[in-house]
């Protein structure tokens, strides 16, 4: 039996990137992507968790629910989606870019899905402030009359409980995604990247593209439940 | 790896969820009572279908991908199914025998 | 050192039978396997270290059978256990009403009649009681194991559970989920009096009047009689006769006034705006009265019900009505301050 | 292989121990096995944290009354003997130690596919750990492990935040081993190594995985739930705006019953290896327990609500879950089937695993059949919250997972540590905690059908016989766990060394040397044979 030493020396020739413990590149960049996916499935259950409880609720006191539209801005949160929804286009590019090795596109692409990013996080805090400004944070800061609709103040709260559960976990994940493209674009740029080795950027696309799919659902779920009952 | 899909897949996939925001947002003012619900949330099921499938890449990944990213969505039902279980049932008393 | 517990309920018997069948069927599978194992260790010691058994790889027909048997003898307490959870959800008809509020850390117990006690419960023996759970803070749980019956107390909510029982005697009365600091001394007794007896016991205490009289008493005091009197339309509500009755509210819907509607609409009035009236004329009580005074008010306006003969009855009659074939509640597990239909 | 000359005296062959020194060596390691190693300290460690709080429970319940500590410090020791025995103890017990060290070994790969996100789940279980110590050192905490709403988010008094931010951050370190694991077994398998070869170890620890994945994310998010409730009066539990505190046992449950099965699974798995190698047999129905564990993991997440039954949740809820608990047993009863045929005709000797594997099939199905008992309607209503409970839930948990444990401990400890441990002192060991097992929990049947309620500080007099006995059992099961501490820890310098496979067993693990090698195999191994191949003579057909 060979010295067990021997082991590193049998990795030599083969690329940089492939760490000690895999056989080929391929199956390093599977098992990333799984990975991913199998993370990604932890963070369908911890949203699927709220989103239960949501349901739940909304089909208790589906009025109150419904009342609450009028206190949601469905302008910022449609723009919010329309923000979300072009930052998953150039993170979809960056991908794309950096499996065919262009550097200099990859780097424009993260910033672009950065700004982005942080601009989503810019309107949310706008919001966030127009509810503290209007009364509409739960026991810290409740209006009992609810701006005219005092049969539905009670429950109505439980809305906005969910509301700022499910939008502020949503914004932290934000945060770590946007940290993430920080670190990414800095790998990119030290030239960490090249058309063999892109495993990094492909699994936080993933997750970017999570996070984009969480709002999809948040915001009909949040701003649109009784917007017909207020528009007419 | 797989096969790259070019820009204008992703450009139009990107117009596709643009519109289809628009969309959600025009059918949510009108009163359809308990279909408003229905509506929003196919929307939003199809929107999240082309994420996956497209910017995600899902559609030329291997079977055992898609499976795995179908779990998610199998035991994110269960769990609502079987909250519902409860609580669409909650009322219901049985007067007497069980059958 | 007792080994079982009394049997003092109709239900605890047949909870006994089958708990002696469940015994049976797991001695029978548990002395079954144990000898297997212990016969196979022995007869199949190991007797010499180069020893190599032969192979056995499976067999599909034992494996369906030891699936498949096991899964009906299941079934079989399945369907014995549902049998019997189901036959015990609903109080006969005509069952009398016993009021309990379970608080940190005690159990406050009113009857219709007016008496009321902490931490003893006197019934019947031989007729059907059923208990109207509160809470007034965290979850508790009303578990009387001599009649092998138990149902969780659940804030916000009435809860309901019922037993008959069959012995004479003082049992236990514990609280069975965990409440905090003195959760184990939120126990009591259970007395099960002869029928004579208990009718005696009853005209002993009830200092205050009745459970009516208590909530009408409450009903003054708090103000409530001034907006909603009882025959004659004022700026809310008219109370006769709304108890039991199908109540249509502003918003074009209909709802059941039963317990939980009752008391939804004392602690938060505006959630269900009657229609032809105005929200926000009647103030919110939520803070300003017990549970108690909750179940008095409850039982002072089921006694208006139009059903127990209005205007015959004094009010004090009217609640020992309700414990005999008076209007029952129809609802039983809603939620208090649900907006459910 | 071993061979008759080797002499492992003379030779120290580079290993995973010897490989480096010191305590960075260790602390920045990323080799599965050491962290493993971090992981076992780790645990032991919790496990007498728990283990002293469960002698204090014992103590105070020798008398009816409560005369030892107060009641809200009894409620302080159950509910930290709870959470720290479920969520520090055994739910990373098999998985992050026999587990990590052995499933990449028995697939034939070099490490985890992620070994630094390994070493990191082990810190955040540090981590966790440490806030969950911190609750306890600045004051405890009250919940119980359930910590049921709106005591936990609105009327206890004690340290929940704290707790519950534990709890939270241990539940990632889960996720991560979960994720780990089934990655490496997807794709790290070596040549050869079809998932029908795969050893039924590796199966339950995929098993497992699955359940860590799906489950663990929803009590997380849970209990950050009632932590903002508690932190910020925000929340969504509160009966006074609406909540409804049941909606929280729905959302706890949905995790803490298929956590459960994260707590027996990897046990089940040692098991069929334990059963296989000490009868020199090949498995019976391989693929019937294989398929057992996953359709427990899937059918696991559909019985939550009999934890459920007198809450008032709806009837015909409690019918569905009553129902499918039946059904989620049927593939436990499978394996015990199997392992029973399994010896059948086998070549069985009585050595230590095996002796802890006996008292696995026996105290499980005491176990498993008591479970019987409360997912029947009508029997639960009674026993639910009292004794019987408490009983039920120590044999699967202690009789099942404990022994399945330290079976499995004492069959790798060969490997682990490269010494052999004391066999009659061992032995002398199992017994102890067997005979002490039974005492302890046994009597508990009894006083729960009585009607004794469980997370009582003081209970009724005429209880206290049978209570006397439990906490007598509770001292012998003690110091039946304390022999195996101290002999282990003394074979780590005194033991004899122990050759590669000593025990004759069959499996990669085995075939690379004791302790083995840094990247487990001077050359990945192709396996060209079914688990457990003990012998490739004629075939028996029986049945
Ligand atoms: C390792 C942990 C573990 C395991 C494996 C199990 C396994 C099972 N459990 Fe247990 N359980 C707990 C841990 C566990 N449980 C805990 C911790 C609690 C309490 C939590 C708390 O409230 O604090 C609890 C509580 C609990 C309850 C709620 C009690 C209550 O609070 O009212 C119920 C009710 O249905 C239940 C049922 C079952 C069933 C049906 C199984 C089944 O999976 C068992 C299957 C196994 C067998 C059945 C044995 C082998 C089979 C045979 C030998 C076949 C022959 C059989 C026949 C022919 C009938 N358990
Ligand atoms: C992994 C899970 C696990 C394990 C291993 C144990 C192990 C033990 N448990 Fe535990 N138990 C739970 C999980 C577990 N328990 C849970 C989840 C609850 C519910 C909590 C709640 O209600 O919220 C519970 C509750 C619980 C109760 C009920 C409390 C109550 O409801 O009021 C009791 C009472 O007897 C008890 C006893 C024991 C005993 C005697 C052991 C023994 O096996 C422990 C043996 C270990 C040692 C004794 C320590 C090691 C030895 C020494 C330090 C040597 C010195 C000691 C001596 C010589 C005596 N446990
Ligand atoms: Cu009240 Cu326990
Ligand atoms: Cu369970």
């Amino acid at each position: 039996m060979a010295d067990s030493h021997g082991v590193v020396a049998e990795h030599a020739e083969h690329n940089p990137n492939l760490r000690h413990h895999f056989d080929t590149m391929a199956q390093q960049f599977d098992s990333a992507t799984l990975g991913m996916w199998v993370f990604l499935l932890t963070e369908i259950m911890f949203f699927g968790g709220m989103f239960g409880a949501y349901t739940v609720y909304r089909s208790m006191y589906p009025e109150a629910f419904a009342s609450t539209s009028k206190h949601m801005d469905a302008f910022w949160g449609g723009l919010n989606t329309a923000v979300l929804i072009v930052s998953s286009l150039t993170m979809a590019l960056a991908v794309r870019a950096a499996r065919l090795g262009q550097q200099k596109n990859l780097q424009i692409l993260l910033v672009l899905t950065m700004i982005f990013g942080l601009a989503f996080l810019g309107v949310k805090a706008i919001e966030y402030h127009a509810h503290w400004v209007e009364h509409m944070v739960p026991y810290w800061n409740w209006d009992p009359n609810y701006d005219g609709q005092p049969q539905y103040a009670h429950n109505a709260q439980i809305l906005f409980c969910f509301y700022f559960f499910m939008t502020g976990f949503h914004a932290l994940h934000m945060i770590v995604g946007v940290s993430l493209m920080l670190v990414i674009l800095m790998m990119a740029r030290r030239g960490a990247f090249n058309a063999e080795y892109f495993t990094p950027v492909e699994i936080s696309g993933l997750y970017w593209h999570f996070v984009d799919i969480v709002w999809i659902f948040l915001f009909p779920l949040l701003y649109l439940i009784g917007l017909h009952q207020h528009t007419t | 790896m797989h096969e790259i899909p070019s820009v204008k897949t992703y450009v139009a996939i990107w117009a596709t969820l643009t519109i289809l925001t628009f969309v959600t947002y025009s059918v949510a003012k009108i009163d359809m009572g308990g279909f408003n619900i229905v509506v929003a949330m196919g929307i939003a099921f199809f929107k999240m279908m082309l994420v996956i499938l497209f910017f995600m890449n899902v559609k030329a990944e291997s079977p055992l991908t898609k499976l795995f990213a179908g779990a998610g969505f199998f035991w994110l039902i269960l769990l609502l199914g079987q909250f519902f279980l409860d609580y669409a049932t909650r009322g219901w008393m049985p007067e007497g025998k069980m059958w | 050192m007792p080994l079982f517990p009394e049997s003092a309920s109709t239900i605890a018997n047949s909870i006994d039978y089958l708990y002696f069948y469940l015994i049976a069927v797991s001695t029978i599978m548990t002395v079954l396997i144990f000898s297997a194992v212990f016969i196979f260790a022995i007869k199949y010691r190991r007797r010499s270290p180069d020893e190599i058994p032969a192979p056995i790889h499976g067999s599909l027909k034992l494996e369906i059978f030891w699936s498949v048997v096991p899964f009906i003898i299941m079934l079989s307490f399945f369907w014995w256990g549902a049998q019997i959870f189901f036959e015990s959800a609903s109080p006969p008809p005509g069952a009398m009403d016993i009021y309990v509020v379970g608080k940190q850390w005690m159990w406050k117990i009113q009857y219709p009649e007016g008496q009321r006690e902490i931490n003893e419960l006197h019934v019947p023996v031989g007729k059907p009681v059923r208990l109207t759970l509160a809470s007034e803070d965290v979850i508790h749980s009303f578990f009387i194991p001599a009649f092998r019956v138990k149902h969780d107390v659940v804030p916000g909510r009435y809860d309901t559970m019922w037993f008959t029982a069959t012995k004479p005697g003082r049992y236990h009365l514990f609280c069975a989920e965990y409440c905090g600091t003195e959760h184990s001394g939120m126990v009591g007794w259970v007395t099960v009096m002869s029928e004579p007896d208990y009718e005696n016991w009853l005209t002993g205490g009830g200092s205050e009047g009745t459970m009516v009289q208590q909530g009408e008493r409450l009903f003054q005091q708090l103000g409530c009689s001034t907006c909603h009197l009882l025959d004659q339309q004022g700026r809310c509500p008219i109370m006769r006769g709304v108890y039991g009755s199908h109540v249509q509210l502003q918003d074009g819907k209909t709802v059941l006034a039963d317990d939980a509607y009752i008391r939804e609409s004392i602690l938060n009035p505006n959630a269900k705006i009657v229609a032809g009236f105005k929200p926000d004329v009647m103030p919110t009580f939520q803070g300003q009265i017990s549970e108690e005074g909750l179940l008095q008010l409850i039982v002072y306006i089921k006694s208006l019900a139009i059903t127990s003969a209005p205007g015959t009855t004094a009010p004090g009659a009217a609640g020992a009505a309700t414990t005999g074939g008076g209007p029952r509640p129809p609802a039983k597990r809603t939620q208090p301050t649900g907006g459910k239909k | 292989m071993s061979t008759a000359i080797q002499d492992p005296q003379t030779v120290e062959r580079p290993n995973y121990l010897n490989a480096e020194y010191g305590w960075k060596s260790w602390l920045l390691t990323t080799d599965h096995k050491r962290i493993a190693i971090l992981y076992l300290i780790s645990i032991t460690l919790m496990f007498f944290v728990g283990g002293i709080f469960a002698v204090l429970i014992r103590l105070e319940l020798l008398t009816p009354q409560g005369d030892l500590v107060n009641s809200d410090t009894y409620n302080k020791f159950f509910s930290m003997h709870g959470i720290v025995m479920v969520f520090f103890f055994l739910v990373p017990s098999i998985p992050a130690t026999l587990g990590n060290f052995l499933v990449p070994m028995m697939i034939g790969a070099k490490d985890l596919a992620f070994p630094r996100i390994n070493l990191l789940s082990w810190y955040i279980y540090i981590v966790g750990a440490v806030f969950t110590l911190a609750a306890v050192v600045l004051g405890g905490v009250d919940t119980g492990w359930t910590f049921y709403t709106p005591f936990s988010s609105s009327y206890s008094n004690t340290f929940v935040i704290t707790a519950a931010s534990g709890v939270f951050v241990a539940g990632f370190s889960s996720i991560l081993t979960g994720l780990n694991f089934i990655v490496t077994i997807h794709k790290m398998r070596a040549p050869g190594m079809t998932w029908g070869r795969l050893p039924l170890f590796v199966w339950a620890n995929y098993a497992t995985a699955l359940i860590q994945v799906l489950g663990t994310p929803v009590v997380a998010i849970t209990l950050a739930l009632v932590g903002l409730e508690r932190a910020f009066r925000i929340g969504i539990f509160d009966p006074a705006i609406g909540g409804d505190p049941i909606l929280f046992q729905h959302m706890f449950w949905f995790y803490s019953h298929p956590a459960v099965y994260i707590m027996i699974l990897p046990g089940m798995g040692v098991i069929s290896e334990l059963v296989t190698c000490f009868s020199r047999k090949s498995v019976f129905g391989y693929s019937f327990i294989a398929g057992s564990s996953i359709g427990i993991a899937i059918i696991g997440f559909l019985v939550w609500g009999h934890h459920m039954f007198v809450t008032g949740m709806s009837m015909y809820a409690s019918l569905y879950f009553s129902l499918l608990s039946f059904l989620v047993a049927v593939p436990s009863a499978i394996k015990v089937f199997n392992w029973t045929a399994t010896m059948f005709r086998g070549s069985i000797v009585y050595d230590t695993p095996m002796l802890y594997a006996f008292g696995f099939i026996g105290l499980f199905t005491i176990g498993g059949l008591t479970g019987l008992f409360l997912a029947t309607l009508a029997v639960d209503v009674h026993v639910t919250d009292t004794y019987f409970v408490v009983a039920h839930f120590h044999y699967v948990m202690v009789g099942g997972m404990v022994m399945a444990y330290m079976g499995g401990l004492h069959f790798w400890w060969p490997k682990i540590s490269g010494r052999l441990y004391p066999e009659g002192w061992a032995k002398f060991a199992a017994l102890l905690v067997f005979a002490g097992f039974n005492l302890t929990f046994f009597p508990q049947f009894i006083l729960g059908y009585l009607g004794q309620p469980r997370r009582y500080h003081a209970y009724a007099p005429e209880f206290q016989v049978l209570n006397v006995m439990s906490t007598a059992g509770a001292s012998i099961l003690g110091l039946g766990y304390l022999i195996p501490l101290i002999y282990f820890l003394w074979s780590m310098r005194h033991g004899p060394k122990a050759t590669s496979n000593p025990w004759g067993a069959k499996g990669l693990e085995w075939e690379t040397t004791s302790p083995p090698p840094t990247f487990n195999f001077d050359k990945t191994p192709i396996v060209t044979e079914e688990a457990y191949a003990y012998s490739h003579k004629q075939e028996v057909e029986v049945g």
